[in-house]
């Protein structure tokens, strides 16, 4: 529906019903994801829909229901599970690390995990320290997992198909600060690959990358930028692991900078391994050094005013851009 | 007349189902010792954990178990997988690193997988399977496929949280798992009475409203009456069972352990249970077997643990130009 | 006669000591039987064995501390007990290697003035040829920008005028051999947008760099070219115009077999002294509008003068069109500069560092000469060493230039 | 083939030896090599393309004899006439 607004919450819950509609094999399994709607009303709804066994209610138990979701998977399903927030996904971060990530490799290539887990996550709701993680960085870190991080409407409408369709096991990282944020959706029922970067604006100055919530507040800066007369390309990374490095690259080696942004904290982040990606494959490309505009090192405090400094804001990406190009 | 009512349930006893129990109970201790020999010569390496001692239980269990049944075992596993199985020379292979064994190398001792047996592992982070057996069991409740998952752990297992949700979920889902307790006494070195406040482990699972059962470990014909109950329970009801087994392992927790934590006295007066000469005691008693047999079935077991090492002897070592295999699948076109 | 090995319980287990033998030699034992307790860091094990016989030697002594794998005791079989006892095996016992000593002390060194530039404007300048030195940055700080170096390249547009190659063979005292551009991707030719105010630029740096560093000496000879010359006469008589040799081929020659005979002066000076197995002349070619490239003619003392000759028509016109790989401008070991034609007698060169060496040629002029007492006129060429003192004494490059000249007397064993 | 043409064909040869330069504007007795300031090595793969494009062979005796635009032109003509 070209033309018209959505949430990125209908997102979400039209990919889920669709896939529930698309395979027999699929259900969804969460805390609160059935008779109470979802924690953040995702799956509202559906439950009346689907039924209580395609729209499972779970107790409070990550590691359990995580742990019988990787074995639901190697039964034959296709298990969405739901993990509220991420701060509690370390409650199921044995099953995640030393079960999903390692079966395949493990058993010699025998049994592969064809497991999806949907985890909101983010700052911005003035949700305090224990629930405004953005732990992508943590995730990313395992090998034999994908994960991939929802910046646009458009990924939160049309990746999660792809992401059950995959062999193995993958990890979505929504964010709760966007749920309500309207779009337009583009008209992209193509499919989406879960194995690329995607180039969200082409410039020729400088290549801002980025994902999750930094996706739109990079275009935000770009569109400022233009009107000083700076041509910056914005780089969607989608998919934390395995990184797309040719994207990164090409865009790098076009533009001769770069210029990370991410909301997790700075050190041993997402922007660590990229800007490690391009000094090993882009150095004699570089024009300027990298530069990043991270998290603060800091949990994420209450008060609105600390929450929103403890995270890059647009303004702030316009200024450190300008005078990263301000040189002559 | 309750031995009547549990007819079917009771161990057939003819010669060749005799023959074939105590084959596997001393396959297991004969490839247990081997590999720790093997281990002192470096051929195997990493932990090794062996099972000797607790014989009667895989081979009880296992028995009781069909084809299509799903199997989720301990880091103590190779009894499980020679019994459910599994070729001797592939577990000797795979615990040489070779590709020809049964995880292609990439898992050894701990780490031993086979989809043609459904055998799931080989799981060494403790309790960390019984939640997947779970899901395994939900998949089949909801295809509707007439299968039960048996899923072995230890007693320390039970202190872990990932227990207490699995039994809950599994209780709430109603879902056909027998989660079945090897309780050896001890968790690692620490003793039973040092890690549960509640050392009763068969009223753990009646907390959640799951059907439980405690057997005698060390004695076959007692687990295989009881194995074969729960299980003929599970597929019945398609609700879960709780078995307990208590045993002994005889040997070291894993090969390099001084065994503080236990007296010698009391290995020994366990030894005196040992299930394998118990089991082939009650055999000459009953005249099913005789010395001749054992014999007779000791040499070929002997033979095949020699075989099994003879062909890891002979296995390669995967081109380090795979290494990053299999840490996702491959693209199907 | 079986070994019982100290046994590896884990693969943290380097050593153990043995605590106590329960075991004596002539002891009957069996597949399971505890021999022995040993301490390791985990506690006392008992330790056991896999085979059934009798105990022959006990090898270790009590409290001795052994690495996994050392032979503790010997086990015979019935057989062997029964019969003769063998002789004791040796315990072995791994020797280690001894420690390889320290390396010496890390010398200081004053590391080269660093150049701000981004490294995009390095890589483009090393492809354009130009020193990066001799740009203004604009950047942060000063650093060399991209568009630096884009102006730098705009800014020597002027094509070099036609008369830079005869000035440039009119004033043989500055005559310097230099590797006009930093290597760059092998097979990759420069391109031609090299111009010839970076070739200026970078012989600059190069020459300022070897007379702010290289000690010199100089050594000259004259050399009686008759023979050479008469000979070179003769074969291009019978050769075909296309095969016919230059003298430089000669020179070159000698200067390679001259080199297999004095191996010191085809080195580079890099952090001390490195002598070169390979011999790799650099051949100065005069560019017509001005500067000088300096190819490597590869495994200069295994070619055959008609060789040397091909490689010369072949580098040539390469190096004159800027088309040089970089294996042939970073390789040479020594430089060989032939002034002749421009009319001068000695050329005093400047070395190429890290190289340590360089010949120079002077042209071929009649000469009184005086041989057995008889004085006559003769073609004379005067040869001249340049030569690192670092590297190198008078006498060894008395030796080389000496070398030079007798093989220029038996042309035809050239 | 007059002396004209022949001219012609020396002027660009050597220019292509010698870009830079301006051959057609060499006086007759100019001497080529020091004029253009073109080297042995350039002047032996002259004298090779001058062979082959006239068919004439030129020994290396007669270098000296050739070292003027008038002289070359001579030497030329009269061996391609004969």
């Amino acid at each position: 529906m070209p033309g018209q607004l959505i949430t990125y919450r209908e997102c979400i819950k039209q990919a889920i019903r669709e896939a529930l509609q698309a395979d027999e094999r699929v259900f969804i399994m969460g805390e609160d994801v059935g008779r109470y709607g979802g924690a953040f009303a995702v799956s509202k709804n559906l439950l009346q829909e689907f039924g209580p066994e395609r729209i499972m209610d779970t107790p409070l138990s990550e590691a359990g229901f995580v742990g019988a979701g990787i074995g639901a998977a190697l039964g034959g399903m296709r298990p969405i599970v739901e993990v509220m927030t991420v701060n509690f996904s370390l409650l199921a971060l044995d099953q995640i690390a030393n079960n999903a990530a390692t079966l395949l490799h493990m058993s010699g290539g025998q049994f592969n995990v064809p497991l999806v887990i949907r985890m909101s996550s983010g700052v911005g709701r003035q949700l305090a320290a224990q629930h405004s993680h953005s732990w992508e960085p943590l995730f990313a870190h395992l090998p034999g997992l994908r994960i991939l991080s929802v910046g646009t409407h458009e990924d939160a409408r049309y990746m999660l198909a792809p992401a059950l369709a995959d062999p193995d096991p993958v990890i979505i990282f929504e964010y709760t600060s966007m749920l309500n944020l309207e779009k337009e959706l583009p008209d992209s029922a193509e499919s989406i690959e879960i194995s690329k970067a995607k180039v969200r604006r082409a410039g020729k100055d400088i290549s801002i990358i980025t994902y999750g919530t930094g996706v739109y507040k990079a275009l935000e800066a770009a569109t400022e930028l233009a009107a000083a007369g700076i041509d910056a390309e914005v780089v969607d990374l989608r998919v934390l692991r395995p990184l797309d490095e040719e994207t990164i690259v090409a865009s790098v080696a076009k533009t001769n900078r770069a210029f990370l942004v991410e909301d997790a904290s700075r050190s041993v982040s997402v922007s660590s391994e990229v800007s490690a990606r391009i000094m090993e494959r882009c150095f004699y490309d570089l024009d300027a050094p990298v530069q990043r505009l991270c998290g603060a090192e800091v949990p994420i405090p209450y008060p609105k005013h600390l929450e929103d400094a403890s995270v890059p804001q647009p303004a702030q990406i316009v200024t450190a851009i300008k005078t990263l190009l301000q040189h002559a | 007349m309750e031995q009547q009512e549990q007819q079917s349930i009771n161990p057939p006893l003819g010669n060749e189902q005799a023959k074939k129990l105590l084959y596997q109970m001393l396959l297991i201790r004969k490839f247990e010792e081997k590999s720790a020999e093997m281990y002192t010569q470096e051929k195997i390496r990493g932990f090794l954990h062996l099972y000797v001692g607790e014989e009667a239980v895989a081979v009880g269990v296992m028995q009781a178990l069909r084809p299509e049944d799903n199997v989720l075992c301990t880091y103590r596993e190779h009894g499980h997988a020679l019994v459910r199985g599994l070729k001797p020379g592939v577990i000797m292979a795979e615990m040489y690193g070779r590709q020809e064994g049964c995880s292609r190398g990439r898992g050894g001792s701990m780490h031993l997988f086979d989809a043609k047996t459904k055998f799931y592992g080989g799981n060494a982070i403790v309790a960390g399977h019984l939640a997947m057996a779970v899901g395994m069991a939900l998949a089949d409740k909801k295809m509707k496929r007439d299968q039960l998952t048996c899923c072995f752990f230890g007693e320390g297992a039970m202190a872990e949280g990932a227990f207490h949700e699995a039994m809950n979920l599994a209780a709430l889902w109603q879902v056909p798992v027998l989660f079945l307790c090897e309780n050896n006494l001890y968790a690692m070195g620490t003793a039973l009475r040092y890690t549960h406040a509640q050392t009763n482990l068969e009223l753990k699972g009646a907390a959640f409203g799951i059907d439980s059962s405690t057997v005698d470990g060390m004695d076959l014909l007692a687990v295989i009456k009881a194995a074969n109950t729960a299980v003929a329970a599970i597929r019945k009801t398609g609700k879960p069972h709780f078995l307990v087994c208590n045993t002994y392992r005889f040997r070291a927790h894993s090969m390099f352990d001084a065994e503080l934590y236990r007296d010698k006295s009391e290995v020994e007066e366990w030894k005196k249970r040992d299930p394998i000469p118990g089991y082939f005691n009650y055999l000459l008693q009953q005249q099913i077997l005789t010395d001749v047999d054992f014999k007779k079935i000791e040499g070929q077991v002997e033979l095949e643990v020699k075989q099994a090492v003879d062909f890891a002897e002979t296995c390669s070592l995967e081109p380090v130009e795979e290494l990053t295999k299999y840490t996702y699948s491959e693209k199907q076109d | 006669m079986l070994e019982y090995k100290m046994p590896s319980l884990g693969a943290d287990m380097a050593s153990g000591s043995l605590r106590e033998w329960r075991v004596k030699p002539g002891d009957r034992i069996k597949k399971g039987d505890i021999i022995a307790e040993i301490e390791t860091q985990k506690g006392i094990i008992e330790i056991e064995v896999f085979e059934d016989g009798v105990i022959g030697e006990l090898l270790v002594k009590v409290d001795e501390l052994v690495p996994v794998g050392t032979s503790m005791a010997t086990i015979l079989t019935e057989e062997e007990a029964a019969g003769k006892r063998p002789a004791p095996a040796e315990a072995p016992r791994e020797e280690k290697p001894a420690e390889a000593p320290a390396p010496a002390g890390s010398t200081t060194e004053t590391l080269p003035h660093h150049i701000r530039a981004s490294p995009l404007a390095r890589r483009i300048a090393e492809e354009k040829g130009i020193d990066i030195a001799t740009i203004q940055g604009t950047g942060p700080e000063g650093a060399i920008l991209r568009e630096d170096v884009e102006h730098a390249i705009a800014a020597q547009a002027a094509p070099a005028a036609g008369k830079a190659a005869v000035e440039h063979a009119a004033v043989p005292e500055e005559v310097t051999p230099e590797k006009p551009a930093p290597p760059v991707a092998e097979e990759k030719p420069i391109p031609a947008a090299a111009t010839a105010q970076s070739i200026r630029m970078a012989v600059a740096a190069a020459m300022s760099k070897s007379n702010r560093e290289v000690p010199h000496y100089y050594l000259e000879t004259k050399i009686d070219m008759s023979k050479a010359l008469a000979w070179l006469a003769d074969t291009n008589g019978q050769r075909p115009v296309k095969e016919r040799l230059l003298p430089a081929v000669l020179l070159i020659k000698a200067v390679a077999k001259a080199l297999n005979d004095v191996p010191a002066l085809n080195a580079w000076w890099e952090n001390g002294l490195q002598l070169k197995e390979s011999i790799h002349i650099g051949y100065v070619v005069a560019l017509r509008t001005g500067g000088i490239m300096v190819p490597a003619i590869h495994d200069t003392d295994t070619k055959s003068v008609e060789e040397l000759m091909l490689a010369l028509n072949d580098l040539i016109p390469r190096a004159r069109a800027l088309r040089l790989r970089s294996s042939e401008l970073a390789d040479s070991t020594i430089t060989v500069t032939s002034l002749g034609e421009g009319g001068v007698e000695t050329v005093y060169g400047v070395i190429y560092p890290p190289q340590v060496a360089l010949v120079g040629f002077g042209g071929i002029t009649e000469q009184p000469w005086s041989e057995n007492g008889m004085l006559t006129v003769r073609p004379v060429l005067t040869a001249t060493l340049a030569a690192d003192h670092r590297a190198s004494d008078g006498s060894t490059g008395s030796r080389f230039l000496t070398a030079i000249k007798n093989y220029l007397q038996q042309p035809e064993k050239l | 083939m007059t002396q004209e043409e022949i001219k012609q064909a020396l002027v660009q040869r050597l220019k292509s030896i010698a870009p830079d330069t301006e051959p057609g504007q060499l006086q007759p007795d100019d001497n080529i090599r020091q004029t253009l300031g073109i080297d042995s090595f350039d002047y032996l793969q002259f004298i090779v393309a001058l062979d082959e494009q006239f068919g004439i062979e030129t020994p290396e005796e007669d270098y000296g004899r050739i070292q003027t635009m008038r002289e070359l032109t001579d030497y030329i003509a009269a061996r391609v006439k004969s």
